[in-house]
């Protein structure tokens, strides 16, 4: 057979930086706006924002949104939208209020139901979409309707004529699974940490910073796994087909159908994950929970790097995305500018961090 | 009788529930027939478009609510000019006898927030912030208004989303970022005034800095009667639901009607009294 | 000229096995899309060991009868049997696990993803254990740029998107991921028509090597010279219907090439071709 | 040349209906949706609703909409969105406002500045997008966010520290324009006809319509004209050809970038156009005029057929879908049932009617 | 055979027109994508009344190198010249109007536009006055149906879907709207990969006609017997560098298949397709 040596050293092939390939890499761009926005914020900001309690401050909403944020981005790259996960996540906090407060259950038994709940709602859009052929984007927004609804009617229900269930902290206290998924985590390092005087502390001498909140570390821990997956696993490798061309990855032979139907699931899920989450935290749900987030989760995708169109973008983008979007929504706090000011603000730092970034990878890819 | 209430806020907004549950009992209590509406959002030309669909309707009676004068007076006109008798409720006190209003029941957002200000005030704020989960929404940014002309002091309006973790974040930002701070009003209850509690706990100030908030939850008003908080302002919204759907039925049976407006409000829940509402607002009736 | 390229040539043919029972049978296929008719009835079979050529002018159905031979269009009327048992297939996934691999004319790749990723779509081989089974990307990689170099294109990487491959590189991984997870039928919808000279070469030996393993070939060709290079029998359809099946052999090129035009009459190039486009 | 007669009578077709030609038109189908949600409502609502003032209740709504919707289309048949529609609405208003308002400007001049403003806008938005090569998803929504934040800066400015101005009623009273944009249309002949007895009167005889809202005029004129563009122009077909595939329409010599910049200034023109009809019927603006409209208008065009991936869809589907939605948006009020389920009720009419819609066009034109 | 091929034609070639200045004259064009190189400096010319093979192994550049020439891409380095002039193309529309009708590789159409549409894609022709201009429906349906009919497809109608025709129906809407919107300077990218002997017969005849109308035709094929059927000079690219240019009889088809191999080793088929693929 022909056969030329294929080596690193194609004539074909201009020399490229360590720095010029990693750029490549579509959640290697979203660094540049956190840089950026990072920098602006550090001129501009009250000191305090980067302090250690500072950050765990704007990383707390960053990371329930980047849990959504991740679950969009893998149905996006898959090829499909959902626009019900902020009414997901109204709908899962009752049902996990129900399960506790109402019914009294344990939270080994909540959980599941909850999660067990939201994922047959996923996959109820999912084979609406797949059996009619619908585009993803009317029939979850039917959802969005649809759930956001239910929640109401069923908060009335379960709490007796108000739009908030309250009570779940007085029921969940002492269950040993609570921890897992409230409060801060490593609290004993962080007392440590501050006898030693590593860690500021109040005058009554407990640390400012009681520990990571567990949002943060089932945001990183989402992360790491989708990106596994995608990058992977031959489940990823089907996702990103499914998302490129369904027809080509149909005759491919990849089961496109299973794959989103997951998907759906899967994003259903992180929308349950974060109403538990959100519900154990604060102690109570109301019927406005989640509300437009959906949105807020697919901007952050985006900003990361995923295609609206599917086929292309990456977990880690919408990780960085989110805390994009969360550092940006909080940020203005901290600094001295007139608040009346805010969604200019806000507009105008999404927009300058999309396009450094775009900027960024253009210059280093040399792409046209 | 069929009787309709266009309201400006939504079914699931905690406090427009509550005025749907008073709505509701009145119904109940009367054996009116009453249908309670409102735009999905706080959109001034959608209400007008339901009113105008309401008064199509021919009702008995008509409620509503009047954020705009402006935008809304010709529909209300309509109604009036139709021969349905018409009640105000909630906001709108100022023009609701000049467009033709029986009377109207409840208590301007305005003069609510300048009670609350003055309140705040006298309990030694000299720096706030007031929490808006809602900027645009000009019944909320009117009390806003309220409370810093009451408030005399310097007043930032932090904008916020529907979302509690963000909020407990900017308060907590701004508490961090301006130590001088020592007053926060929020607009909601449940969307603001927990999340700003907690937010006050964890930058370790509980106490210090006072927390007062529009509109009751069951949670803010256990952290007011534990002291953690200050006050809840309860316009009774209860009543702005009840009243005028009572007044209308009776209107309707034996032409009877009260002579004058109903202040149902402002009604400031402060710790002693906090501990007994807690329950009824738990039930959706304060 | 034309005696020369049906007798003189490296292949060996000869055997047909007329006597093997048909790996795939489709009987009276009709597909409609709509109020169009694409196929009208066209019955057609592939045994073992031979090159069924399945010829056509354009627009004669060629390609949506081996889709729904491959289980991406289901037919509108007809029976498929597989080893004689009728098979009803659901999507091109179940005619995979039966066995049959297709390179479609579109070539049913995605173009935001890498060459190897699109090579072992829908079939990623796997290391480690179970709760960190992982694809085997190194081997990915590795065979990739192997089976690539098989047919005569040498890829700058592995990881370069196919859809800025060049389209003759674009046609051979679809061809050489076929034959890669090579099967018991292989079907190819004009895989030639965008190589170059030698990738062609390339292939139309690589069908006489699969061939005589004993896999049963569909070739699709509007080049009467690769399909009598290659081809065993020879399948022509016209306007949603068959025109008739031949044996090598029994057909000089100039009828098939005739037969090939829908029996309609050709511009004025006869000469100057040699016969045959 | 080989030939044979291309006539009607192909063998490789078969006949078909007039039924199944027609639905074949992706703005026929939405008309299926239009029948299934009037017969709803013929069987549930107060009989008020279909009315000759029921009708025109619920159509008003339906054209402020409609008129968003049809540009939506046509831009998303370009191939691009438009988030910040909604926020625009409210920015021209304030622009529209405060020439009215604080510098009493006439109508003839208030007008065209807002327009102009709008359409300057609107090509802001074509020019980033098109120069960067961003996703218009990303770009118009950071443009949501800064458009919505100037309506209220600027309203503060310009009404003094007010989110709301107010005043623009007394401020065109008597200016000659006034009529082509607000109030109702053929106001004598609806008087003539209620005096006859075709019309209801209220009980004080003025009929119970004053005539056909002037938005419901502007939202025919636009559908006509727009379908008239996109079938029948060159310019139409550039459109469509964009949104199809933009590189294989600019190699086929389509200038693209001028199309889908013209297509986000006919957008934010649309945009300015409910502004300044709304604002004038209103008689004052607020920031949170046309709040979420962006995603009613996407939601409009979807129903009516449109494919959020570009290149297929029509105006006139956008027109029956703003129909559905104002219809059923309006239309629950006209029933018994309970407020609380409204939002259940709506997503449940868009899915039923999306579905039917699909339904019916699959049968007739027999895909698979 | 392979003299009877060169010599024994219907087609007039014989006056190359050496003396005739060129069209378009492209110098050292360079163009890269990132780190890849996919034209390392190639020289190109196309005289009126010509037919120019550009001719190559897959992945060579030869779709790179014309897409510089229609005004897709800009190349990174080099010189364009029409009629001595230098041109700096910004869009593919610029060379239309400087003359330039292009047949992509990849075709460039939109697949949900009907054949129509497409066909007048950017080009369509109007009727009527002033404030009602609009386009000419039916006459642009007639001419599409006619024009289709001509390289010999027969439409079922002119408004069906462009995706859904079958590849060769799809290449020959290309072409025929190339050819229609006759040009100084016609670009073919591989155009006969997808048809039927019948529709590949007439494209060659059609480009013989034009060629005698004085347009200049770029023909680039991986089909020896085609290029030097009606080839004046032959170009060949190698790995994004030019292999060297011959006149029309100075070079044997073995050769030039050599040549566009690019000097590689090819398999063993030589016998079987009578020395050319
Ligand atoms: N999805 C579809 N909808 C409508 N018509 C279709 C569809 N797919 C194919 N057709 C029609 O069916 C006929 C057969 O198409 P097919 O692709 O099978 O032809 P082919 O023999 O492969 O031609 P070619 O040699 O040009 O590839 C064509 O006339 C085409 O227009
Ligand atoms: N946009 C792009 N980005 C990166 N590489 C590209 C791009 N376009 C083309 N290439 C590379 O440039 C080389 C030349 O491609 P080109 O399409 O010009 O080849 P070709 O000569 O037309 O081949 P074929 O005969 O197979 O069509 C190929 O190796 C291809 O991988
Ligand atoms: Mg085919
Ligand atoms: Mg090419």
């Amino acid at each position: 057979m022909a056969d030329t040596a294929q080596t690193v050293t194609d004539e074909r092939l201009k020399q490229e930086g360590f720095g010029a390939r990693l750029m490549k890499r579509p959640e290697l761009g979203a660094i540049a706006g956190v840089i950026l926005v990072t920098t602006f914020f550090l001129i501009t900001a009250d000191s305090t924002m980067f302090t250690l309690s500072g950050i765990m401050n704007f990383m707390t909403p960053a990371a329930q949104l980047g849990i959504l944020a991740i679950g969009a981005a893998m149905l996006m790259i898959g090829g499909e939208f959902d626009l019900s996960i902020g009414s997901m996540v109204a709908f899962a906090g009752l049902i996990f209020g129900a399960c506790v407060v109402t019914l009294g259950l344990p939270l080994i038994l909540a959980i599941p139901l909850t999660l067990a709940v939201a994922a047959g709602l996923g996959a109820v859009n999912g084979v609406i979409v797949l059996k009619t052929g619908l585009p993803s984007f009317i029939v979850t927004l039917a959802f969005l309707f649809i759930l956001r609804g239910a929640s109401l009617v069923g908060l009335k229900l379960a709490s007796g004529g108000s739009t908030q269930l309250r009570g779940v902290r007085d029921a969940i206290e002492g269950d040993w699974l609570a921890p897992m998924f409230s409060g801060d985590a490593f609290g004993p390092i962080f007392a440590w940490l501050a006898q030693i005087g590593l860690i500021d502390t109040f005058k009554n001498g407990t640390p400012k910073v009681p520990g990571v909140p567990v949002e943060i570390l089932w945001f990183i821990a989402l992360a790491l796994v989708a990106t596994y997956v995608l990058l992977r696993t031959p489940q990823g490798n089907w996702i990103f087909a499914s998302g490129g061309d369904r027809n080509a990855a149909s005759n491919s032979g990849v089961p496109v159908r299973k794959v989103k139907i997951s998907l759906f699931m899967v994003t259903a899920l992180c929308g349950a994950l974060v109403a538990i989450i959100t519900v154990m935290d604060a102690g109570s749900t109301d019927a406005r929970r989640g509300f437009m987030k959906e949105f807020e989760a697919i901007i952050a995708a985006v900003i990361g790097g995923c295609l609206l169109t599917g086929g292309y973008g990456s977990a880690i983008g919408a990780f960085f995305g989110a805390i994009i979007f969360g550092m940006v929504t909080i940020g203005l706090t901290y600094t001295d500018f007139d608040q009346d000011w805010f969604q200019i603000f806000l507009g105008g730092m999404l927009l300058i961090a999309v396009l450094f970034n775009n900027y960024i990878r253009k210059r280093v890819t040399g792409e046209r | 009788q069929d009787i309709i209430v266009v309201a400006h806020g939504q079914a699931n907004d905690p406090f427009w529930s509550v005025v749907k549950n008073g709505v509701e009992k009145a119904a109940k209590d009367t054996g009116a027939n009453v249908d309670f509406r409102s735009p999905e959002t706080f959109d001034m030309v959608q209400m007008s478009q339901l009113i105008d669909a309401a008064v199509n309707q021919e009702p008995d009676g008509l409620v509503v609510s009047i954020p705009d004068a402006d935008a809304l007076s010709p529909s209300i006109r309509r109604a009036v000019e139709a021969g349905i008798p018409v009640i105000s409720m909630n906001s709108g006190s100022d023009v609701s006898k000049d467009l033709g209003a029986l009377l109207h029941v409840g208590q301007d957002e305005y003069t609510a927030g300048k009670a609350a200000g003055e309140k705040l005030a006298s309990m030694g704020g000299t720096v706030g912030i007031c929490v808006n989960q809602e900027v645009g929404n000009v019944a909320l940014d009117l009390r806003c208004q309220g409370f810093s002309d009451g408030f005399g002091g310097s007043v930032e309006v932090i904008p916020t989303q529907n979302d509690p973790a963000e909020v407990e974040a900017k308060v907590k930002a701004a508490l961090e970022s301006n130590p001088d701070i020592d007053t926060v009003m929020g607009l909601g209850a449940s969307l603001v005034g927990e999340p700003s509690v907690r937010a006050v706990a964890a930058v370790g100030r509980t106490g210090e800095v006072n927390v007062a908030t529009f509109d009751l939850s069951a949670s803010f008003l256990e952290s007011v009667s534990k002291g953690e908080a200050a006050f809840a302002i309860d316009q009774q919204q209860f009543l702005q639901g009840y009243l005028p759907v009572s007044f209308l039925a009776l209107n309707a049976n034996y032409g009877l009607i009260p002579g004058g407006n109903v202040p149902s409000g402002p009604n400031l829940i402060t710790q002693d009294k906090a501990a007994q509402v807690v329950e009824l607002s738990a039930e959706g009736i304060r | 000229m034309t005696q020369q390229m049906t007798e003189d040539t490296t292949f060996h043919h000869g055997s047909p096995q007329d006597a093997a029972k048909p790996i795939i049978e489709m009987q009276n296929i009709e597909k409609h899309f709509g109020n169009i008719i694409a196929l009208a009835g066209v019955s057609f079979d592939v045994k073992p060991g031979e090159c069924h050529c399945l010829l056509g002018d354009n627009g004669a159905g060629k390609s949506t009868f081996i889709k729904t031979m491959s289980g991406v269009h289901k037919p509108t009327k007809g029976a498929i049997t597989i080893d004689g048992q009728p098979m009803n297939f659901d999507s091109p996934r179940d005619a995979m696990e039966a066995g049959i691999a297709t390179v479609f004319q579109d070539l049913a790749m995605i173009p935001l993803m890498s060459v190897t990723r699109n090579f072992f779509m829908g079939r990623e081989p796997l290391k480690g254990s179970k709760p960190f089974r992982r694809m085997d990307i190194e081997m990915m990689n590795q065979t990739t740029v192997e089976e690539m170099r098989k047919m005569g294109i040498n890829l700058r990487g592995p990881d370069q998107a196919v859809g800025t491959l060049s389209g003759g590189e674009r046609q051979t991984v679809a061809i050489a991921r076929a034959v890669y997870f090579g099967a018991r039928v292989l079907i190819l919808d004009e895989p030639t028509s965008a190589l170059g000279v030698r990738q062609t070469s390339n292939v139309l030996a690589t069908i006489d090597r699969v061939r005589k393993q004993g896999v049963g070939v569909v070739f699709i060709s509007h080049n009467v010279r690769h399909a009598l290079a290659v081809g065993d029998r020879f399948t022509v359809l016209n306007r949603g219907k068959t025109l008739g099946t031949a044996q090598r052999g029994q057909i000089t090129p100039e009828e098939l090439q005739d037969l090939m035009a829908g029996g309609q009459e050709m511009a004025q190039l006869e000469g100057s071709l040699g016969g045959t486009v």
